[in-house]
């Protein structure tokens, strides 16, 4: 089979992922959905990497996952924080943005 | 000499000036002031006329140039003077009536505490008047034009806590000002078609034609028709002659002086002044004979109805100048006699309204003719010049009125044609009817039984809200506890009575001394140019035809008002009677299609500027708001729409980039 | 799994294992997306990221899918799990849409996005494909530490930099500094009388004798529980447990009980149920 | 380089304004007679210009030159001709009457308010306004220019929106309410044709490639740079309509009655006889040196307009019930008038409307300001809450009436002068337009007299039975400018002289020569 598959499969993870952001109120799950779009990223860029011929995909893919760590880090404790604050980990919660 | 010039019109101008910046301070001299420089100009008068008299008839033309008034490429207009027989005719005419009319204001205002003002204006009117005939151009007189309507405007409105008389005041601007715009005109058009507007390049003197023939008939006959719509705005001519019955809310010195001896009769000067441009406008001068014979028609019958002693004479004064612009609209033939019967007109038609006022004056400022009767052995003096002053009128043979108007007549005839026939009809019958109501007037006022006795007058004119005594002369307030008490008809005194006898004088022998060995006409010539016309008929017949209406237009008015007694109380009347005590409807007229038209024509225009040219604008606006205020929904806040939209943007982006590669 | 893996290109092996996975990655991130339960959405989304590892290693990157497996599957959705503790496991919420069209604006763009993606890919002349047989000849790792530390050493100490912001970030975040000296009792009673609410202390949880356990609700004199019997924590994490009905339950099936002795013919007793349990 | 004598008469009231601003807020008094001291030395550099200028010497003179924006040609080019200068003139000789005129009217409301400040603001804002207004008459740069032309509507904007009438008939709210849309509309209208300008200058630039006055008119003259005719047609349009919003013509005119309406009069008077004159000058100086051929074009479609504004403006002036609304439609129809003698495209038309803004400044600054006064005593301006003020008032009252006399342009004051050069200069080349025009004396005459009529003559009215007369410092505003008044009118040469090279020139860069005589005078 063509590894070319492997950027179909990303592709797809990532629409589902996005979808997802876009559905889901909770926090936490919108969270986990921006890691499958991570997620989804690495696996293209491994594939890519696998084809070129070289590693630098998978560089790319190792520092997408240090950021991914280090976000999520961060955004955790925003949710929590949040969480305190407002006794919910609804995102439309926090809809200070409008006029 | 020609120096002098400038002072005939300084003289007043400093006294305007003086008075009217003097403040109170001058209250107790200002009329003097005031009358010692109208009489200094009088004066000044003499000295030129005498200094005319010594040239030979041909140069007796001075000029003086003062300075460059509106310099602009191409557009030249000064402030220079030309002093010539016509325009020392009415130098004389207007010191002089003015000078004694100043004086009789002394006796007539003095109850009036603003009586300085009141001299101030009369100045300012001399020297605007002075203006007007002395200018050596158009712009120039037109300058003098609007200085008399300003000063008629404020002696007119004297009275301003009067309503009445401040609308009179104000209409009288308004009329004169369409005559302006006349005027303004016809100099534009003078302007573009001569490129200049001064008298002696435009008009030319008697021996070599001016600019004024080069032109085509067209044009000329444009530029007489717009001088004649000023004339008749000054002249107070049909369709323009509305204001002169409201005029008479002003001082009867003013009606003497502004509206009877001389502003009135500026537009003849200025029909007779541009004899060059309608001499070659024929056109233009049927029209102007048709306006004075409708007009002298018009007053007469106006004259008939009124039962307002000034309004009455005031219907003369307007057909009287009729006479004059029929006469000058005859061209050549008439010009002469038109400035006569002017000058004529203006002693007995001075001494007639002074008459007036001393009658009014001891009759609680009554006007109305049929609250009076029997007065001659009351103010005999009154009563004598006013008797002078009507033999004039009507032209009593040898009195100054007979050999003026007698003159008119005949060139009337003299135009020759058909038209010739029907002006001169017109003019017999204006002198019958004119005969008829003089003579009306006359009876009503000083013969018949006394119908004031143990009636208290009221004076029609509405007594203000001012507090009473404030005012004098014929103020209603003025004598206000006397204003419902019966009248005690009195002579009035010597500073009144002097002029009228003047005047009288004046209206006697003028005609005579101006006729025999034709005088006038020998001394207004050379300016004026003259023709004996064709006259189908001769001037003995004429003359005698006018001594028949005459008689007749007498014993018609004796056989009405001095065999009968006068009902104080009008009567309905005919139809045309009921006419033309509303100056034969001429102002419901105005009422109706004007003023009621403007108000509308203005109110929906308000309306207009406000919801359609604003409303475009505040329209443009709100919608800009309502739209936006629909383009905020979409900023609701919640970021997971706001992450649609961005996704949905990365989506439309990747679209494109494909489709540029795909293309 | 060893250096032939990725030596030849693509067997069949791996084109099984491929599908297999593929599908198991594709259902659990539709599970992560469409569980109710916060718990359930990070277990689905782990069953993924190991699914990924797997192709990580198919794919001869042979560092990443241990990494993945340690740091995803090890540190971060454990993290997950801990904060979804810390809110509330049993906590659902409900996925009936609040903001109107969001749902359906959501799908279309998804389906639009993915459709242009795979449109993309699939007209990308992908062809040509070596593997990565030269590139990890050194060993995948001694590769890709060559490159870290040559080529992107620079990116490399600033993704340090970024771990340590990170972390400080998030203990700032998290760490509340207490700005105020506690409450002594004393003071604390005096704020309650001044307020003037619960002057006596909150109701003990559990009355009936039989329940007495933190998590449930005691009873009001009409039988309705009050919340406030529970602590807050499970109050927000929506963790009470209610058993007001339980106890009438039990008296009905007494009294049943006591009609089968008596012969009496049987009434159908109603079952009282809660609304939000109606709901479930 | 000589003394920088342009900069320094725009730079003197611009320093005016900043230290009256900065004048601590319990000296008022200090601050006013600051102010005026400063406009009064404005008024001296002005005459000091007047006396340098030499009108038969070169076009633009006391010209300065600096670089300012290299990268875009931007030049700080300053210099004036005989229009500049006259109007410079006017624009001195007024704004110290404006502040004596305005005096009181930003005190505080409670006496002994310590720290009130805007009484320093009011004056700081005119003097600013006087100096925008002199150095967009000196600039030859276009840049330069548009950039002050715009910068006016900020202090304008305070000026209106911030001061209003101290009695209001409708109460304060509603006054305030009124001001500030007053004063957004003005903003707004203005902006609008700011806007629109800047676009046709930014084109102009790239058509001509620098912003200099006289490089583009030179250039223009002798044909070394010709534009497409559309191009010179829409950046004539540009132009013109940011000058015509600003001299308001119609239909683009409804700001001027809010905004002169809700301001003091002191205000009123700087929009319409000062700030105004700015649109219809740029006419004159930009419109035609920039782009003749497209002026030519326009022409018959502006001058329609002008005379609808001459008629319109009169009519709605008749029918207001309010003495400043009246007296702003009145302007409109005088703008009307000026805009009508531009582009009538002779050298009378044009000597006319010149003449024309600087007469009709002081005409209406004397009537507006008299007005004010009325207003200020009565605390109305509906006309209708008048009556017989001419009996307590004559002083006053006799102001008014001249103020009115020279509204309506009776013969012997300035502004027949001025009037009568349009029509003439109109008539010469449109008869139709001209006669048309000429029934607009006859509703000024209407309009004016209505206005005296019902305020001043007639029974008093018992409102104002206790109205004192003028004091003296409103005589002190009101007297000079009637004595200027009658002096232009008796004697209107030196300016004319000033003004007739200039627009000479004008008139030679739109190639146009003055119809002549049909009948030649006999040399």
């Amino acid at each position: 089979m063509n590894p070319v598959n492997y950027l179909y499969l990303a592709a797809l993870l990532f629409t589902i992922g996005a979808t997802g952001v876009l559905i889901r109120r909770n926090a936490i799950v919108v969270f986990m959905c921006i890691e499958l779009m991570l997620n989804a990223c690495n696996l293209a860029f491994v594939a890519f990497s696998r084809m070129h011929g070289n590693l630098d995909g998978q560089i790319i893919a190792f520092f997408t996952m240090v950021v991914a760590a280090a976000e999520v880090v961060v955004g955790l404790a925003i949710i929590v924080s949040l969480f305190r604050s407002r006794h919910s980990a609804s995102v439309d919660d926090a809809s200070l943005m409008k006029l | 000499m020609e120096n002098l010039i400038a002072l005939l019109i300084a003289a007043p101008l400093l006294g305007a000036a003086v008075l009217l910046v003097g403040g109170r301070r001058l209250d107790a001299v200002g009329h003097w002031l005031g009358t010692l420089l109208a009489a200094t100009s009088f004066v000044i008068g003499l000295v030129l006329f005498a200094d005319l008299l010594g040239k030979d008839a041909e140069d007796r033309t001075l000029t003086q140039h003062l300075f460059s008034w509106i310099p602009v490429e191409g557009f030249q207009a000064d402030v220079a003077f030309q002093l010539d027989q016509l325009s020392m005719t009415f130098v004389l005419l207007i010191t002089g009536v003015g000078s004694l009319i100043h004086l009789y204001s002394i006796g007539y205002m003095e109850h009036d505490e603003r009586r300085r003002r009141f001299f101030g204006y009369l100045n300012l009117f001399l020297a605007a008047m002075l203006l007007l005939v002395l200018a050596d151009n158009y712009l120039l007189l037109y300058v003098g034009w609007e200085g008399v309507g300003l000063a008629s405007y404020l002696l007119i409105g004297f009275w301003q806590h009067k309503p009445s008389a401040a609308t009179a005041a104000k209409k009288a601007f308004l009329v004169n000002r369409v005559g302006d715009m006349g005027l303004s005109i016809a100099i534009m058009l003078m302007f573009t078609t001569f490129g200049t507007f001064a008298f002696g390049p435009l008009l030319g003197t008697h021996e070599e034609p001016g600019l004024a023939g080069g032109a085509s008939e067209a044009t000329l006959n444009g530029i007489a028709l717009m001088l004649l719509l000023a004339a008749c705005g000054k002249s107070a001519q049909v369709p323009l002659q509305s204001w002169l019955g409201d005029a008479m809310e002003g001082p009867t010195p003013v009606s003497a002086l502004i509206h009877a001896a001389t502003m009135v009769t500026a537009g003849v000067y200025l029909i007779v002044r541009s004899a060059a441009i309608f001499n070659l406008a024929p056109d233009a001068q049927l029209v102007v004979t048709i306006v004075g014979a409708v007009t002298l028609l018009f007053g007469a019958i106006v004259g008939c109805a009124k039962d307002d002693i000034k309004k009455a004479l005031a219907g003369s004064t307007m057909s009287q100048i009729g006479y004059m612009v029929l006469a000058a609209g005859l061209g050549p033939i008439g010009y002469v006699f038109a400035i006569m019967h002017l000058v004529t007109h203006g002693f007995f038609k001075a001494g007639l309204f002074l008459g007036a006022g001393s009658v009014m004056h001891g009759m609680n400022d009554e006007v109305d003719m049929r609250k009076y009767g029997g007065l001659r052995k009351y103010m005999p003096v009154t009563f004598i010049t006013f008797g002078l002053g009507y033999l004039a009128i009507i032209g009593f043979p040898g009195l100054s009125g007979f050999f003026s108007k007698d003159k008119i007549i005949e060139a009337a005839f003299a135009k020759g044609g058909t038209e010739g026939w029907i002006l001169g009809g017109c003019a017999l019958l204006g002198a019958a009817i004119t005969a008829y109501y003089m003579t009306r007037v006359m009876l009503m006022t000083f013969f018949g039984e006394e119908r004031w006795k143990n009636q208290p007058t009221r004076s029609p004119q509405a007594p203000s809200a001012e507090p009473a005594a404030a005012y004098g002369g014929d103020a209603a307030a003025g004598h206000g506890a006397a204003a419902t008490a019966e009248p005690h008809p009195h002579e009035s005194p010597k500073s009144m009575t002097i002029p009228m006898i003047v005047l009288a004088f004046g209206s006697v022998f003028a005609g005579g001394f101006f006729s025999i060995g034709d005088r006038f006409l020998h001394w207004l010539e050379p300016v004026t140019g003259h023709s004996h016309g064709d006259s189908p008929v001769s001037a003995l017949t004429v003359t005698l035809a006018t001594m028949v209406v005459l008689v007749i237009g007498v014993a018609v008015a004796y056989a009405q008002y001095g065999r009968r007694p006068v009902p104080v109380v009008a009567p309905r009347g005919s139809l045309l009677t009921r006419a033309a005590r509303r100056d034969l409807l001429q102002d419901d007229f105005n009422h109706v299609v004007l003023v009621r038209g403007g108000e509308h024509l203005t109110r929906s225009l308000v309306y207009v500027d406000h919801t359609l040219v604003d409303g475009v604008v505040n329209g443009t606006a709100a919608s800009v708001g309502g739209l936006s205020g629909r383009m905020r929904k979409l900023q609701n806040g919640y970021a997971r729409s706001y992450a649609v939209s961005m996704f949905g943007g990365v989506a439309i982006l990747i679209a494109a980039t494909l489709l540029m590669r795909a293309v | 799994m060893s250096a032939q893996l990725a030596a030849y290109s693509t067997s069949t092996g791996e084109a099984f294992q491929f599908w297999v996975l593929g599908t198991v990655a594709v259902i659990g991130a539709l599970c992560t997306v469409f569980m109710k339960r916060a718990v359930h959405s990070a277990l689905c989304l782990a069953g993924t990221m190991i699914v990924l590892a797997v192709f990580y290693l198919a794919n001869g990157a042979y560092f990443l899918g241990v990494v993945q497996i340690v740091v995803y599957t090890g540190a971060i959705m454990m993290l997950f799990l801990f904060v979804v503790m810390l809110v509330g496991v049993t906590a659902a919420d409900s996925l009936t849409e609040t903001i109107k069209g969001q749902r359906w604006l959501a799908l279309v763009c998804g389906l639009g996005f993915g459709i242009l993606l795979v449109a993309g890919i699939g007209n990308a002349s992908l062809t040509e494909f070596g593997g990565l047989t030269e590139a990890n000849a050194g060993g995948n790792v001694e590769g890709l530490a060559a490159l870290i530390f040559t080529k992107y050493v620079f990116a490399f100490e600033i993704t340090g930099a970024l771990l340590i912001t990170a972390a400080v970030g998030a203990m700032v975040l998290t760490h509340r500094e207490r700005t105020e000296r506690a409450m002594t009792q004393r003071e604390m009673s005096e704020q309650r009388v001044r307020e003037g609410v619960h002057l006596p202390p909150l109701p003990a949880p559990g009355v009936y004798a039989r329940h007495n356990a933190v998590d449930i609700a005691g009873l009001l004199p009409d039988g309705t529980p009050s919340e406030l019997t529970v602590s807050k924590t499970l109050r927000e994490r929506g963790q009470i447990r209610d058993v007001s009905t339980e106890a009438l339950n039990d008296l009905k099936a007494l009294e049943q009980r006591a009609e089968d002795r008596l012969e009496r013919t049987p009434i159908e007793p109603p079952t009282f149920k809660r609304a939000e349990e109606a709901s479930k | 380089m000589s003394f920088p004598l342009l900069t320094a008469t725009a730079a003197l009231p611009a320093i005016g304004a900043i230290a009256t601003a900065a004048v601590p807020a319990a000296r008022r008094n200090a601050a006013k007679a600051l102010a005026l001291f400063f406009s009064l030395a404005t008024l001296v550099l002005a005459i000091v210009i007047l006396v340098r200028f030499d009108p038969d010497g070169d076009r633009y003179q006391l010209t300065e030159s600096r670089s300012w924006i290299a990268e875009f040609g931007v030049r700080y080019e300053l210099g004036v001709d005989g229009i500049a200068v006259a109007l410079i003139a006017l624009t001195a000789l007024l704004i110290p009457f404006i502040i004596l005129a305005g005096w009181h009217d930003a005190d505080p409301l409670e006496t002994g308010n310590k720290r009130w400040r805007p009484t320093q603001g009011f004056f700081a804002l005119i003097l600013a306004v006087e100096a925008m207004v002199i150095i967009s008459f000196e600039a030859t740069d276009v840049f330069l220019f548009y950039i002050f032309f715009e910068a006016m509507l900020i202090p304008m904007y305070f000026l209106i929106g911030g001061f209003g009438d101290r009695a209001h008939e409708h109460g304060e709210e509603t006054a305030a309410t009124q001001r500030s849309y007053a004063a957004v509309k003005f903003l707004l209208y203005n902006l609008a044709g700011g806007l629109i300008m800047l676009a046709a200058v930014i084109g102009l630039y790239v058509v001509a490639g620098n912003f200099s006055l006289t490089e583009i008119a030179e250039a223009r003259a002798n044909g070394s740079l010709d534009m497409a005719t559309n191009t010179e047609r829409w950046l004539f349009l540009g132009f013109f309509f940011a000058f015509a919003v600003k001299a308001p013509l119609w239909p683009l005119h409804t700001w001027l009655p809010n905004a002169m309406g809700e301001s003091t009069t002191p205000v009123a008077v700087l929009i319409t006889a000062v700030v105004d004159k700015v649109g219809t000058f740029a006419m004159l100086r930009f419109c035609l040196q920039l782009f003749p051929e497209a002026s030519k074009w326009a022409t018959p479609a502006i001058l329609v307009l002008a005379v609808i504004s001459i008629i319109y403006g009169a009519l709605l002036a008749v029918g207001q019930r309010d003495i400043k609304r009246l007296v702003a439609y009145a302007s409109i129809s005088h703008f009307g008038f000026i805009i009508m003698g531009i582009f009538a495209m002779t050298s009378q038309g044009q000597s006319g409307a010149t003449l024309y803004m600087v007469n009709h400044g002081i005409s209406t600054a004397a009537l507006m300001l008299v007005a004010g006064f009325l207003i200020s005593r009565r605390g109305s301006r509906l006309i209708a809450d008048y009556g017989g003020v001419q009996k307590v008032a004559p002083v006053l009252a006799g102001t008014f009436l001249i103020g009115g006399l020279a509204t309506l342009s009776l013969p012997g004051l300035a502004p027949f002068v001025s009037e009568f050069l349009v029509l003439a200069g109109t008539f010469s080349r449109y008869p139709v337009i001209g006669i048309i025009a000429t029934f607009g004396i006859v509703l000024a005459a209407l309009y004016t007299l209505v206005l005296y009529q019902r305020t001043m003559t007639g029974p008093v009215k018992p409102e104002v039975a206790a109205m004192p007369d003028l004091r003296a410092r409103e005589l002190l505003v009101v007297a000079p400018l009637i004595v200027v008044l009658i002096f232009l009118g008796v004697y209107p040469k030196p300016v004319t002289d000033i003004v007739d090279p200039a627009v000479k020139q004008t008139l030679s860069d739109v190639h146009k020569k003055d119809p002549q005589p049909e009948v030649e005078a006999a040399k």
